[in-house]
């Protein structure tokens, strides 16, 4: 299997910038809705990674997740068949790709649902789905 | 036939009330109860409360009195020819488990046959799976059309001397297809073998009668018919009770006991060890009450309109169709998504205050054959209105435009 | 120690309130529900209810978090380690029959021993005899003593490696014995034994905590700690749970199903198949939170101080005696008679609104052992106070004079 | 065994004084205490035919019950180790003791609980064990 290349990181999907978009959206359903945008601008993985080796059990939709260190960075691709989760997912990727393995270890994911206001709003089983996907990372690093 | 507004229903039922803006289609998973349910069973509580069949005082003589009256009215709902057939249990999987324990356990070995429909749930599966695996009997499942009917030629050609039993749901909580009960238990029945009818869907929207059905176990849960959690029945042939050893052991179900042996009651008792759920028996008759006081026709009617109402304007939303075109059906729909995750599409109707229900619905070896992953299912009962529908027709279309 | 005044806690009892005459002192059987629990299984009915573990919308998330909360306050009330190791059952009776198929059905063959307390509910025999009956395994009912406690000079002759399981009450439903749990336990486990407490009884009266008392199994039921009826609980050591194979099969309790083959969900859930009585769990474990809310040793004190009332009272009238007097016991009279029939003892005692049970208590090897064919069992609980027992006894007098 | 004769009818036992006596007594509690005092002016059932032969089962105080055809007469005692259950046999025994075959098969048992206001007194569970013995008298002639 050939390996993937860091893919260029949209200034959509800048932690900075997206943190703010997500904390202007007041309310689950504009919440919902740029969740579906920021999807649209998260890279896909290519067709030919989504097998069942990448896939992340435990989430209600189908996840993949694909981890490469690459000169002491993290390459990361995530995806779903879910644009909601996809939406999360541009979140996971905005804050864990091409981070150090120690930023990687160190960044509080659920601190930042927190600050966003999204843990308030995701069912538990988004969260613990959310929560089993970092985990991966962090275990690949 | 006179005509159903859900209007008034909707009146009957607290949560509905309160959150007026709620939308519930998510009944197949659980219903909810009109104020006579929790009025039934608060005041048996707050009035009447003692265990049952041992009562030395009055409140123990009212409590057995009110648990056994629960037993007749469940058994009047479905015309059963005596009380003693209702056998009280959590729900129509403790049902389940309870037969293929008890008769299964008993009657069956390896080289029988338990022919189970590709409609049913895994309550109605995995019982089945797990007595085959303890007693080398087989497990095979009837097919469907591609009308997403059982395959009633295919019965006919599985069934043999070695068929035990068949398996089949009275209304698929997943398409809300009836299959034709009563050709099926005849068809059974020619080559000798008994037929479990799993009645959880059915009761609440169809007229279930054991006697004219010539059933010969039939399961059902009260959660799903406007009752409350943690009770259900399996009503069977009163033959096959008595032949049927107990299953669990406790109080009630023992006639004497010592160390050198125990010898168990006559049924139902024999079939109820330990503490029944009394107070739910109760709020189970309430509901059964209730909804034998409406005008049960008319209901019927009202939600097959609204079932019309979903599948004219699903037809005209791109992106999304009903699975399955089977002759009769209940009001229950799965939609599927040309390219939208039903997750996705579940979300934003949740914003909406609409609840439908997602996922394989305890039913993987059909998804399997429908080739799905999953499905968004709708499904209507007696408090929903044509406002409710259309509400849900225009957040669908909304949010598979978002989606797109 | 501060000291309980029972009319406070009556008052948060509708039942009660409503029917201020009655002397309910029937707790053993089933306890009355304090306002709190009502309400709570109410509030959720009429703002929640929605199906558990699968919900698309936040009706289903919300009750999915109301369950597991609930699962978390049980398993604090007993100090559980961890949540998952919590089984929601029907009650006690449930819970010791899913150990027996379960558990023992796994791994219990032929010569194995089970050994079981002579104090014992039917509910902790029959199931044992039922699996014995199944494996070949023996069961052997351990002795008491004069006084009425379990015999440990018996009993430690009795364990071996063959012993496999040891079964005992936390406390007799008729007598009110508490064996020494935490002697018998060590004992057990020094020859590889497994304990499984019933503590169906213990629960309303002790402060129980499983890692204290080092047991392997621990079940209960609800609607006898102030809860509702249909519920109940198995608590096990994790590294049981895991290893044990599911009982019941359907929803729920499963990971993937097809009909080449199921694999089964990690405890709690691969135990709880079907719908769970989620609204009862609910109240139960209002319930709980109810009971930790009150100054527990104040109750403790105050039950204890009624039953010396009883005693003492009881003393004094002719005909009339508490059977066994052991070292440690609960708030739990059996009273017989030398020519009364506790029937008619219990009739006159209804007639004066004082509720008592008669009859073997479902304990016959007990009542066997004694030479009783039934006793009149007087069962104290929270609510009970000092008027109470003087009524009680007031009657009793009377009733006998008039049989002689 | 030895057969037993039909013992005298005690005058408190003649069935209209004691339908009067039953009637006039009001409330549960004066019921019961009648009860008990009918229970004295039965006849006890000779202890050696309190065997488990001649019990009755499904009642919750032990009861036994013996007939026997005496020309063309029933012969019945019965006896329970409850006095209340005792009393209620009391009134079984006016009912049907010494009748004839067909007295005792038309006797409407349940109409005289009913007239004597003790249908709604008695237990369900104690109006099925009463029934067990009325059955079980009609059995034997
Ligand atoms: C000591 C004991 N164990 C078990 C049980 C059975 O409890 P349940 O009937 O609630 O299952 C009881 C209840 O009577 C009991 O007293
Ligand atoms: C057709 C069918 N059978 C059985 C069941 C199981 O019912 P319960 O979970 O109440 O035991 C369900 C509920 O989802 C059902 O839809």
């Amino acid at each position: 299997m050939t390996t993937l290349s860091i893919p260029a990181l949209p200034a959509s999907l800048e932690l900075t910038a997206l943190r703010q978009r997500l904390a202007d959206a007041q309310g689950w359903e504009n919440k919902n809705r740029t969740l579906v945008q920021l999807a649209r601008d998260l890279p896909s993985l290519p067709e030919a990674f989504r097998t069942e080796d990448h896939r992340i059990q435990g989430c209600e939709a189908r996840v993949w997740l694909y981890t490469d260190d690459q000169n002491g960075q993290i390459a990361l691709w995530v995806d779903s068949d879910s644009r909601v989760v996809k939406g999360l997912l541009a979140l996971v990727w905005s804050a864990y790709a091409g981070r150090s393995a120690d930023e990687v270890r160190n960044f509080d994911f659920a601190a930042l649902l927190q600050e966003l206001g999204l843990s308030r709003f995701l069912s538990s089983s988004r969260v613990s789905g959310l929560s089993a996907i970092v985990r991966a990372i962090q275990r690949a690093v | 036939m006179s005509v159903w507004s859900a209007a008034q229903p909707r009146a009957c039922f607290p949560l509905l009330t309160q959150q007026s803006e709620l939308i519930w289609l998510d009944s197949a998973a659980t219903t909810q109860k009109p104020l006579a349910v929790l009025d039934a069973e608060r005041a048996f509580y707050e009035q009447i409360n003692a265990n049952v069949h041992r009562g030395a005082h009055r409140l123990g003589h009212a409590a057995t009195e009110a648990f056994e009256a629960a037993r007749s009215s469940v058994a009047h709902f479905i015309n059963s020819p005596s009380r003693q057939q209702v056998v009280f249990t959590r729900g129509a999987t403790e049902a389940i488990n309870l037969v293929a324990h008890s008769w299964g356990g008993s009657q069956l070995q390896a080289g029988d046959e338990i022919l189970i429909s590709m409609l049913e749930h895994h309550a109605d599966i995995v019982p089945w799976q797990m007595l085959a695996a303890r007693t080398g009997a087989m497990v095979k499942p009837i097919p469907l059309t591609d009308a997403l009917e059982l395959d009633l030629d295919a019965l006919a050609a599985m069934l043999s001397p070695r068929t035990r039993l068949v398996c089949v749901t009275a209304m698929s909580n997943v398409l809300g297809t009836r299959p034709p009960l009563s050709r099926i238990i005849a068809m059974a029945h020619a080559v000798g073998a008994r037929v479990l009818v799993d009645a959880a869907q059915a009761l609440a929207h169809d007229v279930i009668d054991v006697q004219a059905l010539d059933a010969d176990f039939l399961v059902f849960s009260a959660h799903k018919v406007f009752g409350p959690t943690g009770i259900g029945a399996l009503w069977a042939r009163m033959e096959l009770l008595e032949a049927m050893p107990p299953w669990q052991g406790g109080g009630e179900m023992i006639a004497r006991v010592s160390f050198d042996g125990t010898t168990y009651a006559p049924p139902p008792l024999r079939f109820e060890a330990g503490t029944p759920a009394f107070a739910q028996a109760v709020g189970f008759a309430a509901a059964l009450n209730w909804l034998q006081q409406q005008d049960r026709s008319a209901i019927a009617a009202h939600e097959t309109a609204l079932y019309q109402q979903l599948a004219a304007g699903i037809a005209h939303i791109d992106g999304v169709h009903i699975l399955g075109a089977p002759h009769d059906k209940g009001p229950i729909a799965s939609l599927a998504f040309a390219t939208a995750h039903p997750y996705d599409v579940a979300q934003f109707l949740d914003n909406a205050d609409i609840a439908v229900r997602v996922g394989n619905h305890c039913a993987e070896p059909l998804m399997q054959a429908l080739q799905q992953h999953g499905t968004l299912r709708v499904s209507i009962a007696a408090y929903n209105s044509a406002h409710d529908i259309t509400r849900l027709l225009a957040v669908l279309a909304e949010t598979l435009e978002l989606l797109a």
